[in-house]
């Protein structure tokens, strides 16, 4: 009958209307700035670096400035540039880490690329800000945040993460400690840093491991300049 | 509102009335009539205003049930900064609205893209005079008062048709031509769904007419026109052409925003289209206060024990639930397509409205028949009734149903 | 001699000469609809209620949208409903034609003493015009009644393209 | 006389082509640019619409607003960093494009994909295309001038598969979840009782949603006759996906292709006999209780294992020269990618092909005859993402 | 000059119907002349009121009845003259009255 189907609509409005007042599976409005939902732990939304210390934050970034993820970036909103030392030799350290958060797509390539696992995915999505052009370009201080946060945020992926490293570090010792004892002077100077590392698993002792080992010799010098950044 | 012999009603009844007088009563007598009309538009207008406010809020509040989520429920009250559930709203809006700029497109007909919504507004508020509102409360009694409140409806859409081609834009231009369709249309079902009721009460005067629905049958069911066969199909045919007539959902073509953009408001913003949206909040309020007059007993109590409520409040309660149901169907249904539309009120309507007038002609006649014969009298008028409505749906409908889909 | 009357006079006249005077087809239909509501406002002081609400009813809720829509449809061209102004070769003859009608009437009206009756305002209420139209005058009003339908169809058929049916779509 | 009722005639037979607009008898036709901003063309689309009263004569897409360049930036980025761009091509499908994406690259390098992966792969997709057709009925009865009550409902729907989405990869719409090889991420036992738990209720969901609106008279009236497209006319131009089935033909890649482990799985294809509006809306409908089943036996039998395969290459890959066409059955139609490689770390051609922009083609020829509403009505059926169309 | 009212009602009348002759007879756009005949008839409803309003018999109400019927056939009128309007409008794309010559579509 002309009608029925008309019928039919109203009466499931109707049942909409009423529970909506009762019923929490129908009403599911979240009034957003007072309540919040719980972001899911693989939530992802720009990326940041990982420090170890948080006393010394920029000091302890785990990033070696590679520019891995630099080059892999989809969107290239990455730049980053080496630190050198007064003789021109890099430093393996970034002194430049800039990212534009207006061009980022937040793909989390860069953090799939990433050998040192010093870049990790955030998740602040309240990136509003009045500076249109300076406010979304985040410098390495901006982006600086320290593994606690990063367990805070992504509670499994990071404790996998330190187990990692953490392996990675053992492992090592290991083939340094066969190592030292044919070449006892290398042993020597790679110490010293060793023991000025954190408590924690350092970010620079898996850095030896991966790229150039003609890198090695260079690590002594690293504690002297680490804190030249005066604006910090 | 008119001064009704009625000084025997309680004083509830009476307080509206009381209260003119009271403010009057120090005037001359030969300006307190003057005086007494003023007071009576203003008392409309302030009513119906603050009505206009409500609505809008509960539209959007109900639009917002209905879909699941809250609605508008944060707008602060001035100054104080507490949230009332959205009762702020509307204040809101009308700040807003009254601050906004108003634009006029350089190619349009400025005196008519300014006369328009006035017009409209105009014309919406005529109609408010003729409705009884209460027993003692009719703004103006009039002896052809239900062919004034159509006549005065009627301007309406000529308005919107200003709008429309005012504007100087396509979509307007569109949207004034549906208008034009649409009126031409509906105006024709909504005359004929209400001249049974004429025909039954023998006066075009709203008072009367809502007098003759005050009695009850066996003291408890209330006679009022929509229990009978006939005023059943006339209320649904008026209700259907009122839908169209104000521009509501699913008739709302003028201004399909998914087609038109927003039609004849288009190139219409601040105050302005404020008005516009009043217009059509006091046309839905004048037709469903029509509604309520001619088909449900008007300000009548539905049970004589719930008489001692005032007659006024009666009034409210109906024309807020038909207000409800205006709304209900927005949130529900889809928009018609205009030859639908047209096709809907020429071959659906107007047959059915026509049939409907020899039901109640019937109906009248066999007023007398008692006893087994008054069983005969509902199933005749029921069956006249019902008989045309499926053939005529059947007709309509034609080629349209659900389908079964195979499977490859 | 009321005030209100000369006003409604006034008000009718012009708006229908400026009507009959504009370029604009639609401006000239909408003061129409004006002029013809102020002719209802004069049946109103004359004291004929009904015939007022069903003037405007017919004249500014029908007619004059069916002038509209009939505008619209024949609307020349993207002017907007403009047409040219009357041709001074029209023009003329019609106003010589015009006022020298106008001139007639108008001496023949104050020249002829006029008898009224001096009676209070009359009651000629809905009921009685109704009894009035279903007794002495049914004839008349089922002749009426006969002519719209005829004439309805009439203009549907006139106005309905060559064939049937071949402008309308499917559903 | 003659050529009014030619014209006039023409628009009774659908699938013809009207494109006279000066004639002598039609001299003032309206010609209405409806969009780029037009709250009913699903973005940045325009249609040059030229009407005869309110009924179409002509209708022309204009599209190009939301260009990307997004196959020229395919040629000159890493074979995996066009992996996110996909994810933006028709962005309530990222998961489809990711997978028809990750299958291209798998053929031109000849990667396997573990048993687990193939799995997921379908349940994701499938769960896209609950997503994506709920949305278009949403959408559709938007157009049809509903007050957005069934766009809230499908609205609501969609938010709990977003939902879904969000915990596995990461993202809401912007999944980036396929890798070449498999998959980016293992989804907990927490997060596959959460899905289970979304497909059984589903049906009950999609049962109000037709109690609302399928049965609805007005919806029939607007929709059935309304925008027919001829099954030979629908083969010719390519279009794919529910817009073909609707009109009769039987071809859904799930079953031509067999990729992935579709041919594992039981489920039937809907097939319209009409192919108006509605027939496009009933198999949209139709299509999500068959994907329901599919996800259903998907869940039940997933098997465990890895997700990405051990050798598999996603940074770096260079594969040998050659060529290769990814193909899936995505919600809105084939989806496919076409890339030839010179053996560099760049594809040396990156194209798509994108079912909506392919289906948009045959817009005017559904159009012409019918009203400026049905346009709406229509273009809303033939279920356009401008992210994809303009690319 | 001391006029009655009925004479500034007949005076009115006369005035509106000069107004809807000179415009039927000027204007070359039929619908035009067609809104002019309108007002003519306008005019003598005008008169009949206000004869039935001043006149001698007033309680019959024929001047009433009269118009109803006026009224009534003014619509038909209209329609039908509209009608012939877009009529000739689809047949010559042009409804100036002067084009308007031979019959023949």
């Amino acid at each position: 009958m002309l009608g029925s189907g008309l019928l039919q609509g109203l009466a499931v409005t109707a049942k909409n209307l009423a529970g909506s007042f009762h019923d929490p599976a129908r009403y599911v409005t979240t009034e957003y700035p007072e309540q919040r939902t719980k972001l899911p732990e693989n939530y992802r939304n720009f990326p940041f670096l990982v420090h170890d210390d948080p006393a010394d934050p920029n000091g302890t970034l785990r990033c070696v400035a590679c520019q891995i993820c630099e080059k892999e970036c989809p969107p290239q909103c990455i730049y980053i540039v080496m630190e050198r030392d007064e003789k021109g030799k890099a430093l393996r350290r970034p002194k430049v880490f800039d990212l534009d958060i207006s061009v980022c797509i937040s793909c989390q390539i860069c953090v799939e690329v990433c050998p040192f696992d010093a870049i990790k995915m955030d998740q602040e999505y309240e990136i509003a800000t009045r500076n249109r052009f300076g406010g979304l370009l985040l410098h390495r201080e901006d982006l600086s945040k320290s593994n606690a946060y990063y367990h805070q945020i992504h509670p499994t992926e990071a404790a996998g993460v330190d187990a990692a490293l953490a392996e990675q570090k053992a492992k090592q010792a290991a083939a340094k400690a066969a190592k030292a004892a044919p070449a006892p002077k290398a042993a020597a100077t790679t110490a010293t840093p060793a023991t000025a590392a954190t408590a924690q698993d350092s970010a620079i002792s898996p850095a030896p491991a991966a790229p150039p080992p003609a890198s090695a010799p260079d690590t002594p010098a690293n504690p002297a300049p680490a804190n030249p950044p005066p604006d910090a | 509102m008119s001064a009704h012999p009625a000084n025997a009603l309680p004083l509830l009844e009476r307080l509206p009335v009381a209260l003119r007088d009271a403010c009057t009563s120090w005037l001359p007598e030969s300006w307190r009539w003057l005086a007494n009309s003023l007071l009576s538009i203003v008392a409309i207008f302030v009513v119906f205003a603050t009505l206009f406010a409500l609505l809008t809020l509960a539209e959007r509040k109900i639009l917002g049930r209905v879909q699941n989520r809250p609605g508008p429920n944060r707008a602060p009250l001035p100054f104080l900064g507490i949230r009332t559930y959205g009762l702020a709203q509307p204040l809101a809006d009308g700040i807003k609205m009254l601050t906004k700029e108003d634009i006029v497109p350089r190619g349009a007909d400025r005196v008519l893209h300014f006369l328009a919504p006035v017009a409209l507004l105009a014309f919406s508020i005529l109609t408010f005079a003729v409705i009884p509102y209460g027993r003692a409360l009719l703004p103006v009694e009039l002896d052809a008062a239900v062919l004034y409140f159509f006549a005065a409806g009627a301007a309406t859409e000529l308005a919107i048709f200003m709008a429309g081609w005012a504007s100087r834009n396509k979509y307007s231009l569109l949207a004034a031509m549906r208008a034009l369709a649409q009126l031409i249309s509906y105006e024709l079902p909504l005359l004929l769904s209400i001249v049974p009721v004429v025909l039954v009460a023998g006066s075009l005067s709203t008072s009367e007419i809502v007098e003759q629905q005050g009695t009850w049958l066996f003291g408890v069911f209330p006679q009022w026109h929509v229990f009978t066969p006939w005023g059943f199909a006339g209320f649904l045919i008026f209700f259907v052409a009122a839908l169209a007539e104000s521009n509501r959902s699913p008739f709302d073509l003028p201004e399909a925003e998914s087609e038109l953009i927003a039609g004849h408001l288009t190139e219409y913003s601040g105050f302005k289209y404020a008005l516009f949206f009043m217009a059509e909040y006091f046309g839905m309020c004048a037709l469903s206060g029509m509604g309520v007059t001619l088909f449900l007993g008007g300000w009548q109590a539905p049970i004589p024990a719930l008489a001692f409520i005032p007659s006024y409040g009666w009034f409210a309660a109906k024309l807020l639930a038909l207000l409800f149901v205006f709304m209900w169907i927005r949130a529900t249904f889809p928009r018609l397509r205009i030859d639908q539309l047209t096709r809907l009120a020429w071959k659906f309507l107007v047959p059915l409205a026509l049939v409907n007038l020899f039901t109640a002609a019937f109906w009248v006649l066999s007023s007398g028949w008692a006893g087994p014969l008054a069983f005969a009298r509902w199933l005749v008028a029921g069956t006249l009734v019902l008989g045309p409505f499926l053939v005529l749906g059947r007709r309509l409908s034609a080629g349209l149903g659900p389908r079964t889909y195979r499977y490859a | 001699m009321s005030l209100a009357f000369l006003l409604i006079a006034f008000l009718t006249v012009a708006t229908a000469a400026v009507a009959m005077a504009l370029r604009n087809l639609v401006r000239s239909a909408l003061l129409l609809g004006a002029s013809w509501a102020g002719v209802a406002a004069f049946y109103l002081w004359a004291g004929a209620e009904f015939l007022a609400f069903a003037q405007v009813l017919v004249y500014v809720g029908a007619i004059s949208m069916v002038v509209l829509f009939a505008v619209l449809l024949t609307r020349p061209s993207r002017d907007e409903g403009a047409v040219s102004p009357a041709s001074a070769g029209r023009l003329l003859p019609a106003l010589i034609a015009g006022g020298s009608v106008l001139g007639v009437l108008v001496g023949a009206i104050v020249g002829s003493p006029l008898r009224t009756a001096a009676k209070p305002p009359l009651a000629f209420t809905v009921r009685e015009l109704g009894l009035q139209l279903m007794g002495p005058h049914a004839a008349s009003l089922v002749v009426v009644g006969a002519l719209l339908t005829v004439a309805l169809l009439g203009a549907v058929v006139i106005a309905a393209p060559g064939r049937p049916g071949d402008r309308e779509d499917p559903r | 006389m003659s050529a009014a009722g030619e014209l006039a005639g023409l628009s009774a037979a659908p699938g013809t082509t009207v494109r006279a607009v000066n004639d002598p008898f039609h001299g003032d036709l309206l010609e209405v640019s409806m969009g780029p901003h037009h709250p009913s063309t699903h973005g940045v689309f325009r249609m040059m619409v030229t009407l005869d009263g309110e009924t179409v004569v002509k209708l022309k897409p204009v599209f190009g607003y939301l260009h990307r360049n997004h196959e020229k930036l395919g040629e000159n980025t890493t074979y995996l960093g066009s992996m996110p761009y996909t994810d933006r091509l028709d962005y309530l499908n990222s998961m489809t494009n990711n997978w028809a994406y990750a299958l291209a690259v798998e053929k031109l390098s000849g990667q396997p994909v573990p048993e687990r992966a193939e799995y997921l792969r379908i349940i994701l997709a499938e769960l896209t295309r609950l997503l994506n057709h709920t949305c278009l009925a949403g959408f559709l009865l938007q157009d049809t001038g509903c007050s957005g009550t069934p766009l809230m409902y499908a609205f609501r729907e969609r938010e709990h598969i977003l939902d879904l989405f969000e915990a596995l990869s990461g993202s809401r719409m912007m999944c980036n979840y396929q890798r070449f090889g498999g998959c980016r991420v293992d989804p907990t036992p927490g997060w596959l009782a959460a899905a289970a738990r979304l497909v059984d209720g589903y049906g009950r969901f999609l049962d109000e949603y037709e109690a609302l609106i399928t049965g609805n008279e007005i919806l029939m009236a607007r929709t059935q006759g309304v925008g027919v497209l001829q099954p030979d006319l629908a083969v010719n131009a390519g279009a794919t996906g529910p817009m073909l089935r609707a009109c009769g033909v039987d071809y859904d890649l799930r079953k031509v292709d067999g990729y992935g482990f579709y041919p594992r799985f039981e489920f039937r294809v809907p097939l319209g006999d009409h192919g108006d509006t509605y027939d496009r809306y009933m198999i949209r409908v139709l299509e999500m209780r068959e994907s329901i089943r599919i996800l259903q036996q998907a869940l039940r039998d997933l098997p465990a294992g890895p997700i990405i395969d051990a050798k598999a290459k996603n940074r770096g890959l260079r594969p040998k020269a050659g060529e290769a066409y990814g193909r899936i059955e995505g919600p809105k139609g084939e989806i496919g990618f076409y890339l030839i490689s010179d053996g560099g770390p760049n594809p040396y051609r990156y194209r798509v092909r994108p079912p909506s922009f392919i289906n948009l083609t045959v817009l005017e020829d559904m159009c012409l005859g019918q009203t400026v509403a049905d346009a709406v009505v229509i273009l809303g059926s033939v279920d356009i993402v401008l992210g994809e169309v303009d690319r | 000059m001391n006029l009655s009212p009925l004479h500034l009602c007949l005076l009115f009348s006369s005035a509106l119907f000069c107004v809807g002759l000179i415009g039927a007879l000027s204007r070359g756009n039929s619908i035009l002349v067609l809104l002019g005949v309108e007002l003519m008839l306008n005019a003598g409803n005008i008169n009949l009121i206000a004869f039935w309003r001043f006149g001698p018999a007033p309680a019959e109400g024929t001047g009433v009845l009269f118009v109803l019927f006026a009224i009534a056939i003014a619509a038909a009128e209209a329609a039908v003259g509209l009608a012939l309007v877009i009529a000739v409008h689809r047949h010559q794309r042009n409804i100036r009255l002067q084009e308007a010559n031979h019959l023949r579509g």
